[in-house]
């Protein structure tokens, strides 16, 4: 306990915490103070390149490992059954509709790439290794979750005929969504060139990577600032309340297959933020169309909102102290 | 350069949706349209801005179609097709001219 | 889809004024409007580009605004008082036509 | 605030050609214009969309002008003067109304 | 004299000038070479966010000195007794009218962090320091002469309904300005983080800081150079002539503050600078909303197409000249 | 044979050929992956930055060499002379009206700066130096295919007055386009300010330059793969021949050319590389201006879906292999 709350301290005065913290300060003291979405995009898909490339030379230089396959297909087992326990909880501690607490569930069985990247920073600061695949698992969690709220929907609500919309243009929308498509090739390109090609472009993607972190996290403080801010009305207690509850839940999912995998500290450490965390990239984009009658508000307060902020500040430093605990690592 | 009548219509609509409605449009026959981008807005789901976002899925596109007044059925039939499940949008005809050859 | 009569106002208007602009509409009553990005201009107080910009200062946004022709009347009033004192600021009234339910 | 008749113009037209006819416009006496970014759009010369471009030649800009009904001669003239070489150009007038003024 | 010469000679052919004066011809020219508004932006929250935070974790470095309250103060007197000598200059060397001589008082009462980033620039090439707590009196020189600006509108213009309009709404929007908020918090953050926080982003601000000012000080002279272009029926030599006059005597005013605080000898420099320097960011927005009715083609040409590149070549060596001469450093 | 066949290989693993390749497939499989117009042209602003850059310090260090304003003639007249070879042969191998055919010429006369960088890249990487002046000669090549194409137009279609139209607005326009002044004003800048101006930017325009080029070229497969997705329907046989014909035939004009101007094996290589690289920026924009008749989706996926990939994946190192076989270097 007292580990978990000083690592949360030392986690909390962190500059990339810090500058979310003065984000979110701003957002609600109404500055006017804003990035541009070309810069934000243009930061998102530097995180999404290094962090892909990174993990793909990190395969490279340590071998495949032979728990690589098993992992991903925990995470995809994990990103279909979170869903169905957040509906269950939504259910229960909130007045949801069927097709609004479905596509709140599909965005807790999917992933917040931040949040893993905050993570793995935090990781590498307290002298931790982790899988390199990991990257691969959190690409291969962000899409299951989105069938499993499409078949909740489907089956709560049979006759509704507009609801739960999945064609093939949508499947092929959500399998080779831009962020998938970057990690993954990433992933590939830093396997294929390995120790070489990040030597090649360490200077770009290693050195500045918690210098544009920052400023990343400096935005996303800023826009879930300004969307708790406007959608403050939605949040009853209930809701909140599953906003934290829900990520510990799935952290000790997350937990479960870390272990029975036999990751390493780090290694069970991400399988849980992985699993606690709830996406707000992805997922929303999909629902906006397989789900048109879902309020975006809710959803998106909720995992930007609410569960972001929670895993950043103090959901990482929690896992780590549990995966340390459990682990001996 | 010769005027002659045509139908306006501006849609707005989620950006995710953006593929959907031209490739309804083209289907429909019609070839012709603009796509504007939308910055911030307010309707029955709320207010919301583009700054800082990353992800589609919070924002809208404007797209303009200028159309002959002779084919106005089939257009809207095929927009209005991918258009009415969704709560965002707007559909507004004006009566207006546009270059010959440039309407289909 | 139904079609309702609708006016259609266009306000370009100085990017610093967007907040002010937005909460007198709504303090009005009107929630449906949609902000569209501003390039260039050029009018009475000479030609602007954004390009290379940092301040807001130097850009102009353009707001559209769609609203049924009975409730014009305290729409441009609460438009009109932040609007006036600019220099910058065109408004411009279409008859147009919207699906029913977007309008206020 | 008093609404008076005018034309708008709008116009779509190769990013490229910007300054031209903004030149031409204003040698032209007309000193009020809008420009808007375009995102992507569609035409007898194919689909485009802006999307990771670098180059102007594959992109459109929208101009917006409002003009007084009785200065619609030369401002169209000196308009497609420009434009008419250009296969990539949508031309629409309607009807509108504009604060006094701001109209040349 | 001499080494004023040379020292400006020296000045003008470092990389940051030399891409300014590329940027000033292309736009003479009338070349289409032009930065989008966003990657602009985007530089200039990197700026912000570097500055502040070395700014702060020098601060933390060398213990917060006792003068680093009187300094701030320091600047927010001078911030707004400026405006006053500028109004008054304006009166005596143009004919402007009460509310455009205003809205230009305000701009030379505040500050522009670009020409503080090159003056830094210039000091360290030169070997030498500066107290840390420079870039808070900076953000402190922002507002206050904004708000003198406002009241010498309505003490000139009692009857004029329309002028001078501050509210609660405008008030908050000056002091809590994006480039006010991320300078004083990354600032802030610099403070707390310290050395270590520097260390862990030092590849992203540090080391790349010199070349991004360089694509910055490309575009500012595109802007500057199209906005004098547009705008050179306007310029008078009566107002060109107080574009290089102001910053001349601001600068002696900020002189006598650096000496009567005990600055060191690029601290001094940094307050000649700040006062010499004229807003184009923060004030220009706020004249838009507060005197609408002011011409906002006169205070930008003035301050960016005339005083900026004035300070930027020939304005810094000289302040620093004189800063060397009578501190002896 | 040999030394191609593994000199292809090798460079078909890079990491920008591959992240290029990432682009390209993406592209093709319709994800949404996409890089904001603003980012992309950042990118390419600080590529034109740092090359120029780049060149003219090294023209600082090693002295200007007799041989720079021959071989910067030689690229005029190169860039002169190919629309011609290439009007001739699409007259055969296609039936492209002469507008079109011509736009087409004035492309592969005019050079891509991204190839060049890109060919750049594996020089160093084989180890070999080049001559810095290089960047010059590329600025030089970019425009006089476009007056080359202008002439060939008006001779084949004297009567049509509508095509053809060269203004001196147009000229101006071509001469001061924006990657132009860009490229030479940082060439000059790299040139005065010499080694001491490159160390202090090192870090911004030599560490992260490859990571930069990795995720620039990750952008210019998404836009040649929509492109060619777009338009296959255009790319007759004979059209898509000429697509790799032509920068064959080019690149042994340049190598001419290099041998005769007696350049090292890097500058044969780069030379080279000019005349068999095709414009897709500055030439497209000329062409929508002088010739709004030819069809802009034929040239743009010819340059840009066959060429660029042409030479980035096969040509490069053919050209290279050819070199170092004929200077022995
Ligand atoms: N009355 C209106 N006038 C202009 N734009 C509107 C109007 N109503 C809705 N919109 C636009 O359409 C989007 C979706 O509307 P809604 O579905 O009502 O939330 C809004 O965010 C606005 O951008
Ligand atoms: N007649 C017009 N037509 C279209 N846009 C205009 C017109 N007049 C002004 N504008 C726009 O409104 C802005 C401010 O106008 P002004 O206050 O006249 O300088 C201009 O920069 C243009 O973007
Ligand atoms: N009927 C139309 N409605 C709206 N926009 C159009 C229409 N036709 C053309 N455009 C716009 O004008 C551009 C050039 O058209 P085109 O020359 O026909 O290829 C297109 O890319 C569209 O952005
Ligand atoms: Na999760
Ligand atoms: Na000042
Ligand atoms: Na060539």
């Amino acid at each position: 306990m007292d580990s978990i709350l000083s690592l949360a301290a030392q986690n909390l005065i962190s500059p990339i915490i810090l500058f979310f913290v003065l984000g979110f300060a701003a957002a609600f003291a109404r500055s006017d103070l804003s990035v541009p979405e070309a810069v934000a995009k243009g930061m998102s898909l530097y995180l999404l390149f290094a962090i892909g490339f990174k993990g793909g030379a990190s395969v490279a230089a340590h071998g495949i490992d032979e728990t690589l396959i098993l992992s991903i297909l925990a995470g995809v087992v994990l990103s279909f059954v979170l869903p169905f326990i957040a509906m269950a909880l939504l259910r229960v501690m909130t007045g949801l509709s069927a097709v609004d607490a479905a596509a709140v569930a599909a965005h807790y069985g999917s992933i917040s790439i931040v949040t893993f990247v905050a993570a793995s920073s935090v990781l590498s600061t307290a002298g931790l290794m982790s899988e390199g695949y990991m990257v691969a698992v959190a690409a291969a969690m962000e899409a299951p979750a989105i069938l499993a709220a499409l078949w909740l929907v489907a089956r709560a609500d049979a006759k509704s005929g507009q609801g739960g919309g999945m064609d093939a243009g949508l499947l092929r929308e959500i399998l080779l969504n831009g962020s998938i498509v970057l990690l993954i090739g990433s992933f590939i390109i830093g396997g294929i060139t390995g120790q070489d090609g990040l030597d090649k472009i360490a200077s770009f993607i290693v050195s500045p990577f918690q210098g544009v972190l920052c400023l990343f996290l400096l935005d996303m403080g800023l826009v879930a600032g300004r969307g708790l801010r406007n959608a403050r009305h939605l949040l009853k207690p209930g809701l909140f309340a599953f906003g934290v509850l829900m990520p510990l839940v799935g952290s000790l999912m997350g937990l479960g297959a870390g272990l029975a995998l036999g990751l390493s500290t780090g290694g069970v450490m991400l399988m849980m933020t992985l699993s606690a965390s709830a996406s707000y990239i992805a997922v929303p984009a999909a629902m906006r169309v397989a789900l048109p009658e879902a309020n975006p508000s809710i959803y998106l307060t909720l995992s930007l909102g609410i569960t972001f902020p929670f895993n950043l500040t103090l959901g990482i430093p929690i896992y780590l102290a549990i995966a340390r605990a459990i682990t001996g690592g | 350069m010769e005027m002659h009548k045509a139908k306006r219509v501006e849609i707005t609509i989620e950006a995710v949706m953006e593929t959907r409605l031209t490739e309804a449009l083209i289907k429909a026959g019609v070839t012709g349209f603009t796509i504007l981008p939308v910055l911030a807005g307010s309707g029955r789901s709320g207010q919301w801005s583009r700054e800082g976002q990353v992800s589609r899925a919070g924002g809208m596109i404007n797209v303009v179609c200028i159309y002959s007044t002779r084919t106005s059925g089939p257009l809207l039939t095929a927009a209005f097709a991918v258009v009415s499940p969704h709560r965002v949008v707007s559909v507004r005809i004006v009566k207006c001219c546009a270059q010959s050859g440039s309407l289909k």
